[in-house]
């Protein structure tokens, strides 16, 4: 019996999850995903949904499961529930090459992006002295950083590696400055509604479970990064 | 005459505008095929009575019954006593969106359920009494101001109504026109119609009417045959008015 | 709103500026804008078809998207618009009353604001679990419905209320007269407005782009995400947006002049 | 477009229902509107002080910054609007067709698209490096600019053409009678207008959020996003935006009041 | 009289509206102090020559001279031109936002360069000898037709400029304020001001024209002193003409 699990994804976040130009949304956790898929009888249903709301569209139940990058935080726990970590990451700084930012205490009178509820913005809020604009899409804030509106842009690492390496355009002018450090790992999951749907967050967990120990996790892992 | 036997009964009615008295305690009744000509100056509550008699104005006081029926019981339906009343207006209404046939069959159909064909015949009919049957299919902005009137009076009365309410039906046309519109109006006095005109139209009075009212704010203030008002009127106020419009 | 209470009221729609015949300027201009947009589109293909005509490619699923969205708005917009505009005419106070309320909320709240607000608060009634599209075509239609109302009010406002008067003295009720009298002879003056507030939502249904629904300009930045090429989407987007305008404003001219010159009645 | 080729030209505007006089029901809906908003937030506020009273301390800055934006913009718009109406009605072909032109694209691309294109755009000369508040102020006066054109357009078509023969017959030339005898009796006819976009350019800058502009609705949804609060968050801002563009309507109205009455002249 | 004294040189002029032929091979020369009065039918072209001497309209064809200068020419500043050239319009056309002192100021202050004084102390005079001091301080739509005319005089002469056009200046005035405005305009001539005068008012052409000019259907049909045209006019259109006016 196959179970069918809706899940929303905001695919502007390369290269955990994106639209490629065939338009299908694709990265690290579609495929991961889809690996899942192959080891149960889950039948995943990705739909593309705007960062800004997709806890809302959690809450009313518009789908089953975020897999968009969320970083398991104690504040998200109280609201949702999240299946095992499926990855690791840390906060990346972006900043202009020779901009001479190089630690958090550089950040001081700074004018900082992030995307709007991720946990870089959650974290760089809180630093002294910086201020904090928010953005839809962390591609908007990469282009602002590039424009000269802004200092520095906070994400993900494997995010900010991404724009910042990758991209011809970008590699030229930016680069990922520094980590930011927290006492805690962070770690990404997958969010379901608080109290909802326990036995497809058994499913998901099991899935992922398998893919880890098949080794199949480190053959994707080692594609995208 | 018996109170009873009148087909239109207006018992002291009053509407007020604002502050302004438009009808003023009004009394009047009309018997079946009589011929009503109400005359006075402007503003003198002419139009609000007429308009009264059809519920398009609300009095404030008193009663209008209509063939038995006060119309402003609630528990009458109005749109019935309405088949019952004609109405042709100064600036004929006609339908732009349908053309002249169009006019006459709308309601008939639409209201008596008439079929398609006896709408159409009554409205042909009609149209031939009015003298403009060749103007069938015409949309009413091609037709002369006074085609247009007699279009009005023809779509009134294929409703085959009771009584018809003229309020200045000439009053709009270019002098050439008049005629042709009063032609109708006289016809349709000749056989018999119930009718209160709003006119200044003295020839058309002197012709047709049985009763000759003058009404000044809001007031009726002198009733009688057109001969009387033509001889002998009563009133200054009347002589005056008599004398600027003739 | 079309208030007569100035001698001269000026009222700048939201929608394109309709190339009417008579201005001639805006009649050059749509030319110049149009062929423009179109010249400037294949120019920018033939040069770097890498990236332009990648986005090219990338939109049309996009344009779908964007009229269904228009065209299922405004069907819903003119269905709430007609009761608005028949409620805020209507002599029954509270009818009244609640109609011109919700003109006024609606039109005092950013459409983004209520795009937002409806979409999830919707959302939180659970029998209202729907997926984006429906959510932001009702959204979409309750805002402009309150605009349609005040078109509908204006149509009805213009016809003479001998009209009316004529159909109440041959015995037909108010909602026949309505129906059969009234708005028959309206649509002549409410067709133009009508498709200016087309073109209008047309242009504000890229709004919908925000929550996520897969519209052209949500195409186009998504292609910009991945490509990084801002610069390159959002000239084609803003290009494809002029000729889809520029082609509707036109109808819309022509069929103002169709009903100025149109001899019927 | 203030066209006087129809009989009847019904325009809805993009601002708020302004709440004229002769309007009954828009004057109650105003006060039911302004006073249940009024109402509300305070109802919200004493209920759920944690949810509402945290949200709306959160908004006073956002609120500062719409109205910076706003009142940018709408004087950069006006400056533009002045040039694009002489412009549109000038006699000569070239700055004629320059002024349509700007109008009929600027009308033609959605104003969200025109933002990111124009802010976007802007950033990537060097000389524009500009912050984000002067880009959003930018780009929406030339935005507004389009529709302001059109404003000054009808204005000044509606000064008796005689005005200008007698100015002209004096010796004044074309500059002298436009700054001297056409605008300054046109402002009567302009003023409600330019009300009703001001209004129209308050809804509208709420756009300038998805350019991290931190205006109202910024601040609403960083405030959700960080408690998860949306429904609570969106309440509040679309409270803030209805009281903020009820009380400017009813200044617009009592402006209209004013200048019908005004017997100066 | 040499063509070169002519302080008005009309020579050759056609004026198209289209394919209409507003103004057809127009001569006419008009001397310093001289009262030229322009009669002829409605769409004769009256207005188009009038606005055709101050470049409201645009000749297509000839020359138009003005105290020796050609005013279609580019060289000459055709806004200093028309400085000397004062223009009376049917619709009195008085700035209705500033006040009737205001009106009288502001062409000498801006384009003179006079001072506050020495304009208001011009304009005081004016209003004196148009009869209507009373009113400096007040709006024109305050005033009635007559005196609006009279304040459009007065701004015109504010100038000083050394002909005076007039476009049917009575025309929209009611009866009894035709007297005051023609009052104003026979004491202008006779204080010796160059006039050019498209009136039906033929009591004026007779007390001041020096010479009236018949035009139809764009040319000037007939030329001669006003007994010429009272008594003896040549052509039969003018016959006519005269037939309906007088
Ligand atoms: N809808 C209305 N609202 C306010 N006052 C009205 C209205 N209709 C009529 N009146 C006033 O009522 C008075 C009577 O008007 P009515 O039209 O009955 O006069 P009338 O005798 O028909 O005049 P006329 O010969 O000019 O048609 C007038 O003073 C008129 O101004
Ligand atoms: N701006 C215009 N465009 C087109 N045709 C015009 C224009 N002005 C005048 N005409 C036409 O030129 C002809 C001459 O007009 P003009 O106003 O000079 O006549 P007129 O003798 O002053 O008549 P009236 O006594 O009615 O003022 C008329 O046929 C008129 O219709
Ligand atoms: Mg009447
Ligand atoms: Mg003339």
């Amino acid at each position: 019996s196959q179970t069918n699990i809706t899940v929303a994804s905001d695919a502007t976040w390369p290269p955990m999850e994106y639209v490629n130009k065939d338009k299908t949304i694709t990265g690290f956790a579609p495929e991961l995903l889809a690996a899942m898929e192959k080891v149960s009888d889950i039948k995943f249903d990705i739909r593309n949904t705007a960062w800004d709301g997709i806890f809302a569209g959690l809450a009313a139940g518009k789908y089953d499961m975020i897999a968009s990058s969320v970083s398991i935080t104690d504040v998200r726990k109280k609201v949702m529930t999240f299946s095992d970590p499926y990855f690791e990451v840390k906060q990346g700084v972006i900043a202009k090459k020779g901009a001479n930012i190089k630690s958090k205490a550089d950040l001081a009178g700074k004018k900082a992006g992030a995307q709007i509820g991720t946990t870089g913005f959650l974290v760089t809020r809180k630093i002294k002295g910086v201020t904090m604009k928010s953005y839809d899409e962390i591609g908007l804030a990469v282009e602002d950083l590039y424009n000269g509106r802004i200092d520095v842009v906070v994400c993900d690492d494997a995010v900010a590696a991404d724009y910042a390496l990758t991209n011809e355009q970008y590699s030229k002018d930016l680069s990922l400055a520094f980590l930011l450090k927290s006492d805690t790992p962070e770690y990404l999951g997958f969010a379901f509604k608080k109290g909802a749907s326990q036995d497809k967050l058994k499913l998901v967990n099991d899935a992922l479970k398998k893919v880890k120990e098949s080794g199949e996790y480190d053959r994707i892992f080692n594609k995208w990064f | 005459m018996k109170a009873t036997d009148a087909i239109i009964q207006i018992k002291d009615v009053y509407k007020y505008f604002g502050n302004l008295c438009a009808l003023d305690d009004i009394n009047l009744d009309i018997s079946p095929g009589e011929k009503v000509v109400v005359i006075g100056p402007s503003g003198s509550g002419k139009s609000t009575m007429l308009r009264s008699i059809n519920r398009l104005e609300e009095i404030d006081k008193g009663h209008i019954i209509i063939d038995g029926k006060d119309i402003n019981d609630r528990d009458n339906d109005i749109n019935a006593i309405r088949q019952e009343l004609g109405m042709v207006f100064q600036s004929f209404n006609l339908f732009p969106h349908k053309t002249v046939l169009g006019n006459l069959m709308m309601a008939p159909m639409k209201l008596k359920k008439l079929s398609k064909n006896e709408a159409e015949k009554i409205a042909m009919e009609l149209l031939h009494k009015v003298g403009i049957s060749d103007k069938a299919h015409v949309y009413p902005k091609m037709l002369s101001g006074g085609q247009q009137q007699r279009v009005a009076i023809a779509r009134a009365l294929a409703m085959n109504p009771k009584i018809m309410l003229f309020d200045e039906p000439t009053s709009a046309l270019d002098p050439e026109m008049i005629g042709e519109v009063l032609d109708v109006m006289v016809n349709l006095a000749k056989e018999g119609m119930t009718m209160v005109c709003v006119t200044h139209e003295m020839g058309f009075a002197r012709e047709v009417a049985d009763k000759v009212i003058f009404m000044d704010k809001g007031k009726i203030i002198e009733t009688g045959t057109p001969e009387h008002f033509f001889s002998a009127p009563e009133h200054d106020r009347t002589k005056l008015f008599l004398s600027q419009i003739l | 709103m079309a208030d007569k209470s100035h001698p001269i009221n000026i009222e700048v729609g939201d929608g394109a500026a309709i190339p009417v015949k008579k201005d001639k300027g805006l009649v050059n201009a749509w030319s110049i804008s149009f062929f423009g947009a179109i010249g400037c589109i294949i120019y920018l293909c033939l040069v770097d078809p890498d990236m332009y005509w990648e986005v090219l490619k990338f939109l049309p699923d996009g344009i779908l998207v964007t009229f269904q969205v228009t065209i299922a708005s405004i069907f819903l917009s003119l269905i709430i618009g007609l009761f608005t505009g028949l409620g805020r005419i209507s002599d029954n106070k509270i009818i009244n009353t609640v109609a011109s309320t919700y003109v006024e909320i609606v039109r005092g709240i950013p459409l983004l604001v209520q795009l937002f607000y409806i979409y999830y608060a919707l959302g939180r009634f659970e029998f209202l679990q729907i997926s984006e599209l429906p959510s932001a075509i009702i959204a979409m239609g309750i805002c402009y419905g309150a605009y349609m109302g005040e078109v509908f009010r204006a149509g009805i406002a213009s016809i003479d209320k001998g009209q009316g008067e004529a159909a109440r003295s041959l015995g037909f009720n108010k909602t026949q007269t309505m129906f059969m009298v009234i708005l028959p002879q309206s649509w002549k003056t409410i067709l133009p407005p009508v498709g200016n507030e087309f073109i209008a939502l047309l242009k504000d249904s890229s709004l919908v782009s925000i929550l996520a629904v897969a519209d052209i300009l949500r195409r186009g930045r998504e292609f910009a995400s991945v490509t990084f090429s801002y610069f390159e989407a959002y000239t084609m987007v803003a290009l494809v947006y002029l000729v889809i305008t520029l082609i509707l404003s036109k109808a819309v001219s022509k069929m103002e002049e169709r009903l100025n010159y149109y001899e019927g009645y």
